[in-house]
C-alpha cells in the first residue's frame, strides 16, 4: 500500500476529489498548508510597511491506496490539479506497512 | 418663581389664569431637559468610542497573540481613570486653581475643592455648563479623560507590562491630562485666557495623546522583529468595527461640545461628518495613487485623522471649512504615518503620534484659519471660548490672522510640557519596576503571558 | 441681558411685562432642543446603521476572503456619499426644483440653490423640520443618503471592481436617490402630492434600493461557483452583530423620521420593534417547518425584512397592524428569498432584492392598509406626507381604500424609474471601465487583489 | 390654525394678543420633548444591551461550536418577549390588577385591561410617567423584560434544546417577569407598597433573573466534559465588545429609569459610571493577587456585576456610595463565580446567578445602607419609590437601618417567588418535550445540529 | 523506526492521548484536518440554497515510535479512538530511517 | 528521494527558510499543529476554573530532497531550529517513491 499525498492549489479540491471518486478511491484526507516554492507571494502593505508574503495558501492531499492503484491515482490528481501555472504542487509517493480502519479493526487494502 | 419649564407652566399659568406656581415647581430651576438628554446621549457616545471603539480599533491591528492584551489595555484604562477623575481628575482639571495653589501654580492647574466630587449633588450646576445638571458635565468629562491616555496605547502596542502600564496612566492621568485640560477648559486656565481655539479638544486630547505616544515610543523602543517578521493586523474586520463606533461616538465628542442641543451642536455635527469623509477619501486616493490599491486600513486611519482634525474646529466652521480640514488631514496624516515614521525610524506601532498628534496639529491650526464667527455668533457653544479674542472675528477668514499664531501657541505648550511629563513619568517608572515585557514574552504574545488567555 | 432659550426669556419677559423683547432673541428663535437632541441622537443611529451595522451584517454572509472587501463598500460609501450629499444631493433633494428647472423637470428634482449647502448656517431652517436646526436635518437626511445606495450592494457581492462601484454609486446617488427622495419627501415633490404615504423611506430608501439591486444581479451575472461550490457565510456572528445594530439603529431611522422627540415617534418606535419581532419570528418558524432547522441567518433575515417593511407605516399604524406588517414581511421575504430568487434564476447574492425590495413593497402596500388617522392625527410627524389625502382618513382600515392605489402608484414609478436609470449608470460604467473583476481575483478573493489586505 | 408645537403657538398668540387657545392645544399636553428624547435614546440603548452586547458576552466565552446557538438565543429571545409583551405581559405588569383580579391575587399581578395594548394611542400616558408617551415608556419597559430572560441563558449554556428554551422563556415572561415586575413598579404592587427601593430593576431583573439561572443549572445538571475537558472561552474579545455594550447600555437603563432628562438621570449615570469601574478593578486585582495574572474575563466580569449592583442604588446614591458598592460587588462575585460554585458543584455556566444573582443581592442590600434623600429628594425619579417611605429618610446612611430588612424582605420574595415558579415551569417543560439535548449534539455542537449552520 | 498515522474523531483526542500515556508514549503531533469518505457529511441551508458538507473535520495523529512497539500503539489507539460509529478513522503505519531530537541533537529511538 | 519532516517552535520559522535556502532548497510546506511532548504546557483560569493547556502550537515542515542533500537539510533545519530549550521538536526523515511536479509532469529529483 502507498500513501499519496499531494500539494495542491485551494481551489481545486472539488475537482481532485471528482477525479478521484470517478476511478474509485472513496476516502481522503485533506489539511490546510502553507507552502513556499517558486511561485512568488504578494505583498501586503499596512501604512506604509510592506509585508512579503512568501507562504501561500495551499492543500495537502493524503490518499492510502493498494499499491497497484497508485499510478492511477497520481495520474488523476496530476491531471485534475494542474492549470499549468506555477504554484501548482507536487505529488509525493511512499510506502505503507499497515493500515487499520478504526471502526472494524479491518486491516491493510480492505481497509482503505 | 422656580419653574422646571417655565414656558409651559408660565403658559399654563396664563392661560387658566391661575397665577399662584404649584408647589413642584421647585424642582431643579436651571436645568434644560433637551440639552440634558443630549449630553447624557453624548456621554454614552463618547464611552462608546473608547470601549469597544478604540479597543476593537486597535486590537484589530496587532497580530493575533496581543489581542487580549490590546483591547484589556483600553477597558482597564476605562475603569482606572473613572477612580480616578472621581477621586482628583475632576477637580485637578474643572475647579479654580489659584485659590488652592497661589497665583503661579494655579494658572497652571484647577484646586482640590471638588476631590471626591465634593459638591457634587442633585441641584449642583458647573458653571460652564449652566443647562444641564453637574453630574452629567462631570460624567461627559470623564469620558474625555478615558479616551486620552487610551489613544496613547496605540505607540508602545505589542510590548508594555500591564503593571506598568496602570502605572503610567494613572499618574498620566492625574499629572498631565487635568492640567492641560485645565488649561484650556478650566475656568481660569491660561491657554484659555489666550485665545486659543479648541472646541472639543483637539490639543487637550489629541495632541496631547499624540505627543505622549511619540515619547512612550522613543523611550521604550521598537518592537522585535520589526522590519524582519509580519506585524500585519490580524483582522482588519475589528478595526473597521472600530473605526465606525469612533466615527458615531465622535457626535458626542464633538457635537456634545456644545453642551446644549442647540444649533452650534447642529453645524459641529455636520462639520464632524463631513471632515471625516473628506479624510477618509484623501487617505485612500493618496494611498491609491502611491501604492496602486486601496486598503480597508487606509480608508479608516483616513477617517479617524479627520475625525481628529476636525475636533478643534468642529463649532467654529462651516461646512466648506471642514472639508479642507479633511482633506488636509487624510493626506498630512497619510505622510506621517507612511513616511515621516520611517524617516525618524521610531516604531509608532499603531500611530497614536501619526494620527492623533499630527491631525491634531494639522486641525489645531486650520481652526485658526477656518473658524468664523458667523458659525459660533456671540455666545461660544463651549464657554472656555468665551472670551474676549473670541467675541470679535475668529479666524484667518475672518480677518484674523493672529489667531493661527495663537493656535500655535495653543499647540507648542501642550508639546512641551506632555513630552517632557511623560518622559519624567516613563523614566521613573522604569526605574521601580521596568516599562516592557520579556524578550520572551514579546515573541510568545502577551495574551498568555500577562493575562493567562488566549484567543486560539 | 444674555438668554440661551429665547422662548423661555420671552416667556419670562412677558411674564414680568417687560415687552421689549431682549436683543439675544434673535439667536435660534424656534428650535426645540428636546426635539434637536433627539434628531442629534437619530442621527447618529442611523449612522451606525451602515457603519459597522450594515457592512457587518454583509461582511458576515460572505466569504472569507471577500470580507474585507465588503465591509470596506458600505465604509467607502459612506465617505462618498458624504461628500455628495454636501456638493449637491441635498440641494437636489430637499429644495424647490421648479424654479430652477422649469415646471416640467422641477416637479421631478430639486433645484441648485443649496449647493456646497449655500445658506446653510448657525440660524436656518429647512421647512419641512421647524424646530431643530437645518444643519441636524441635513445630516440626518445625509445618513438616509448613505445608507441607500449600501444596501445595494448585497445584490452583486463577490464579484464589482472597487472602482467600478464608487463610479455607480457616486452616480446613483446623484441621479436617482436625490431625485427619488424629492419625488416623495421634497417640498414640490410630485409622489408628495399625489398623497403617497411613506413615513420613513420605505419607497425611497428600500423599494428604491432593492430595484436597483436586482439590476445589479441581472446585468452582472452570477457569482463564479453558484450552484457547485460552497458559498456559504463565512462568520454569521458578524451577520448578527450587524442585523442587532440595524436594529437598534432603525430607531432612529423610523422614530426620528418624526423629526421631532414626541408621540409620534413614540409610536414608530413601538411599531418598528413590534413588526420586526413578529417578522423575525415568522421566518424562523415558518423555515423551522420547510426546512426543519430555525436558523440564524434566518431570524436576523427575518428580523431585517420587518424593519424594512414596517418602515414607511412606522408613525401611521397601531400595534396591530405592525404586527400584521410584520408576519407578512417574514414570510413574503423568506419566500423572495428562497423560492423567488431561485425561480427566476438571478443571483441577488445577499437578497438586497429579496428583502429590501420586496419588504418595501409589502410594507408599502400595507401601509394603504393599516394606515390610521388616530395615530398621525392632524400635523403627520413627516411633513412629506402633510397634504390633503393625509389630512383626511389615511388607508383602509380608516375606510380609505383608495390609499392601496396611491401606495401602488408611488412603488411603480420608484420600480420603473430607479430600474431604468440603475440599468443605464451600469452599462455606462460598463463600458467605460468594466464592472466585474477578472475571474482569478473572483477566484483568489477580493480582499487580496483589491485592496491587498487579507483576513487570514 | 394647525400647529405642532402648541406651547410655541400659543406663546406667539399670547405675544400677539390673541388669547384665545388654538383647539391644537389638546394634543400632546403634557409631554416634555427633553424627557421624551432620552427615554427614545434610553429604549434603543437597553435594547443595545441585549442584541448585540449580551449575545457577544455570552456567545464569546462558550466553546466555537455553540457560538451561534448562543448568540441566536439572545436574539430569539428578543423578539418573542417583544411580541408576549404587546400580547399580555405590559397589561400584566404596569396596569392595577385588582380590579381584574380581586384584592388578594389582584395585588401580586397586574390587570388585563391593556392586553393588545388596548387604550395606548398617540394621546396616551401611563401615570408612573407622565411627561412621556405611553408608547415610549411600554417600549422602553420592553426592553427590560426582554433582557431578563436573556440573562438566564447563561447558567444553562451549551446544553438546552431551542424549543425547550422558547417555551421556558415564553413561560417565564408572562408567569414570572411581569408578576415580579408589577411587585416592584406596578401601580398597586406590593413590594413597592413595602417601600422597597429599587431604582432600576436589581430585584425585578437580575435578582430575579440570576435565582432562575441558578435553578435552571440545578435541574439541567452540568455540561458533558466539565472537569475533564477544556471548556475555555472560544473568543474574549466577542465577550469584551459584549462587556463594552453592556456598559454603555446601561446608562439607559439607570439613567433611563429616572424616566426624565434631571439631575436624578445624571446622579444615576455617574454612580454606574463610577460602581462598574470601582468593580472591574476590584476583582482584576483580588485575581491577580489570588491567582497572580489579571485577566479579561475578570476584569470584564467585575464590571458587569458592578453594573448589576449598581442597579437598585443607581438614582440614590452619592459617589462614594457607588464606589463602595462597586468594590463589595467586584469582589463578592468574584467569590462567588470562582468559589461558591465550585463549593456547591452547581454547574451555572456562565455565571448568570454567580454575577446578577449575587451582584443583584448586594446591591439591593447595600441599597438600603447608601441610599440618601439628598441624591432623591422629594420626587423620586421612579415613581414606584414615590411612597411614604421614601419620602422620608432613604437608607442607614440617612439613619434609617430598617430599609435594610426593608430590602431583604424585597430579595427574599423574589427568590422564593422566581425559584419555586422557574422549576415549575422546568419540570412541565422537560416532561412535555425535554429540556437538554441529546449527548452527541451537546458533543458535537449545538450550531449544527440544532440551527444547521457553523462558524468555520 | 515506525510513524503511527492516525485519522481520528476530534472528540476522541484526549481519550487517544491518554491510551497513549498509559503505554509509555510520551510524544505526539496533532494535525487539524478535514476527512472525505464513507460517512455522510451534513447539508447547511442558507436562505433556501443547501450546501452538502462532504468534508468532516478530523484530528491526524502522528506518532513516531521504535518498531517493536508498533503494535502496541496502533492497538492503543485503535481501540482508544473507537466508537463503532461509521467515521472512526484510521491508522497508517510507515517506516522512518532516522529521527532526531533538535534540542539535543540526540537521533534514533533516544531521541523519540 | 527523501521527505524531511520536522517538528519546530513557531517563531523558528524564518530562520529556518532561511537556513534551507542557503543550501539550495528552494521548495517546503508548512502546516500548523499541536505538539504534546516533554515541553510542559500552560494554565489558563477562566472565573476560578483552571484548564491545563498540553497542546503546544508548532509548525511541521515537510522538504522533499534528494537522498544525498537529506543529511545537509536535516543539519540545516536542526542548527536553525534550536534554542537549547526543552521542546525544540524533532525530525523524521522517511523514503518516498515517486515525485511529480504537477504543473509540468516532471517526476523525482527534477520535480523536487
Ligand atoms: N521540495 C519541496 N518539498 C515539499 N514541498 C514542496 C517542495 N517544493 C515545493 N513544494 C510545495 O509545492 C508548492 C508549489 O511549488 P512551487 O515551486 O511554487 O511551484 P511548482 O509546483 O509549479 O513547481 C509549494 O508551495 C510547496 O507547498
Ligand atoms: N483512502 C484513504 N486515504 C486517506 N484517508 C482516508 C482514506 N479513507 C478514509 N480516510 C480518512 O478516514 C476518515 C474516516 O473514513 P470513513 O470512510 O468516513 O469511515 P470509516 O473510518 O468508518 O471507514 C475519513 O474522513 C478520511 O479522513
Ligand atoms: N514520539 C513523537 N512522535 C511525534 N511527534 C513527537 C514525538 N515526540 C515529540 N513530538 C513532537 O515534538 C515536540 C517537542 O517534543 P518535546 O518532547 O516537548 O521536546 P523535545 O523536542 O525537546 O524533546 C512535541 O510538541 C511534539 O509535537
Amino acid at each position: 500500500m502507498k500513501i499519496v499525498m499531494a500539494i495542491i492549489k485551494p481551489f481545486k479540491l472539488d475537482e481532485v476529489r471528482d477525479a478521484l471518486t470517478a476511478i474509485g478511491v472513496h476516502g481522503l484526507t485533506v489539511t490546510e498548508v502553507k507552502g513556499f516554492g517558486r511561485q512568488k507571494g504578494h505583498t501586503e502593505i499596512y501604512r506604509g510597511a510592506e509585508y512579503a508574503v512568501n507562504f501561500l495558501p495551499k492543500l495537502k492531499i493524503e490518499v492510502a491506496v493498494s499499491s497497484d492503484q497508485t499510478d492511477k491515482v497520481v495520474d488523476a490528481i496530476a491531471s485534475a490539479a494542474k492549470t499549468g501555472q506555477i504554484g501548482d504542487g507536487k505529488i509525493f509517493v511512499f510506502g505503507i506497512d499497515r493500515a487499520v480502519r478504526i471502526r472494524t479493526g479491518e486491516t491493510d487494502a480492505v481497509a482503505l | 418663581m422656580k419653574l422646571r419649564h417655565p414656558f409651559r407652566a408660565s403658559l399654563a399659568a396664563l392661560a387658566l389664569g391661575v397665577l399662584a406656581a404649584s408647589p413642584a415647581l421647585a424642582d431643579d430651576p436651571k436645568f434644560d431637559s433637551g440639552d440634558t438628554a443630549w449630553m447624557l446621549t453624548s456621554t454614552a457616545l463618547v464611552l462608546l468610542m473608547t470601549i469597544p471603539g478604540l479597543a476593537l480599533f486597535y486590537g484589530g491591528m496587532v497580530r493575533k497573540k496581543n489581542v487580549l492584551a490590546t483591547v484589556m489595555q483600553s477597558f482597564a484604562i476605562t475603569c482606572l481613570v473613572t477612580v480616578l477623575w472621581v477621586v482628583i481628575g475632576y477637580s485637578l482639571a474643572f475647579t479654580e486653581g489659584k485659590p488652592f495653589f497661589g497665583d503661579t501654580l494655579g494658572a497652571y492647574v484647577g484646586g482640590l475643592s471638588q476631590i471626591m466630587l465634593n459638591g457634587m449633588g442633585i441641584g449642583s450646576v458647573n458653571p460652564l455648563a449652566k443647562t444641564i445638571p453637574e453630574s452629567v458635565y462631570m460624567t461627559y468629562q470623564m469620558t474625555f479623560a478615558i479616551i486620552t491616555p487610551a489613544l496613547i496605547c496605540g505607540a508602545f502596542a505589542d510590548r508594555m507590562k500591564f503593571s506598568a502600564l496602570l502605572w503610567f496612566m494613572g499618574l498620566w492621568s492625574v499629572l498631565v491630562y487635568s492640567p492641560v485640560a485645565h488649561w484650556v477648559w478650566g475656568p481660569d486656565g491660561f491657554l484659555n485666557d489666550a485665545g486659543v481655539l479648541d472646541y472639543a479638544g483637539g490639543t487637550v486630547v489629541h495632541i496631547n495623546a499624540g505627543i505622549a505616544g511619540l515619547v512612550c515610543a522613543l523611550v521604550m523602543g521598537k518592537r522585535a522583529g520589526l522590519g524582519s517578521e509580519n506585524l500585519a493586523p490580524h483582522n482588519l474586520v475589528l478595526s473597521l468595527i472600530g473605526a465606525s463606533l469612533l466615527w458615531v461616538g465622535w457626535f458626542g465628542f464633538n457635537a456634545g461640545s456644545a453642551v446644549a442641543a442647540n444649533a452650534n451642536a447642529g453645524m459641529a455635527m455636520a462639520a464632524t461628518q463631513i471632515a471625516t469623509a473628506a479624510a477618509g477619501l484623501a487617505w485612500m486616493f493618496v494611498e491609491w495613487m502611491a501604492r496602486g490599491k486601496p486598503s480597508v486600513l487606509g480608508i479608516i486611519s483616513g477617517a479617524v485623522a479627520g475625525l481628529v482634525a476636525i475636533t478643534p474646529a468642529s463649532g467654529f466652521v462651516m461646512p466648506g471649512g471642514a472639508l479642507a480640514i479633511g482633506v488636509a488631514a487624510g493626506i498630512g496624516c497619510y505622510w506621517s504615518a507612511t513616511t515621516l515614521k520611517h524617516m525618524f525610524g521610531y516604531d509608532d506601532s499603531l500611530d497614536a503620534f501619526g494620527v492623533h498628534g499630527v491631525g491634531g496639529i494639522i486641525g489645531a491650526i486650520l481652526t485658526g484659519v477656518f473658524a468664523r464667527e458667523a458659525v459660533n455668533p456671540a455666545v461660544p457653544a463651549n464657554p472656555a471660548t468665551n472670551t474676549a479674542a473670541v467675541a470679535a472675528k475668529m479666524g484667518l477668514l475672518d480677518g484674523n490672522a493672529g489667531q493661527i499664531l495663537t493656535q500655535c501657541y495653543g499647540v507648542a505648550c501642550t508639546l512641551v510640557y506632555s513630552a517632557i511629563a511623560t518622559f519624567v513619568i516613563l523614566k521613573v517608572i522604569d526605574l521601580a519596576i521596568g516599562l516592557r515585557v520579556e524578550k520572551e514574552v514579546e515573541r510568545d504574545g502577551l495574551d498568555l503571558a500577562l493575562h493567562g488567555e488566549i484567543v486560539p
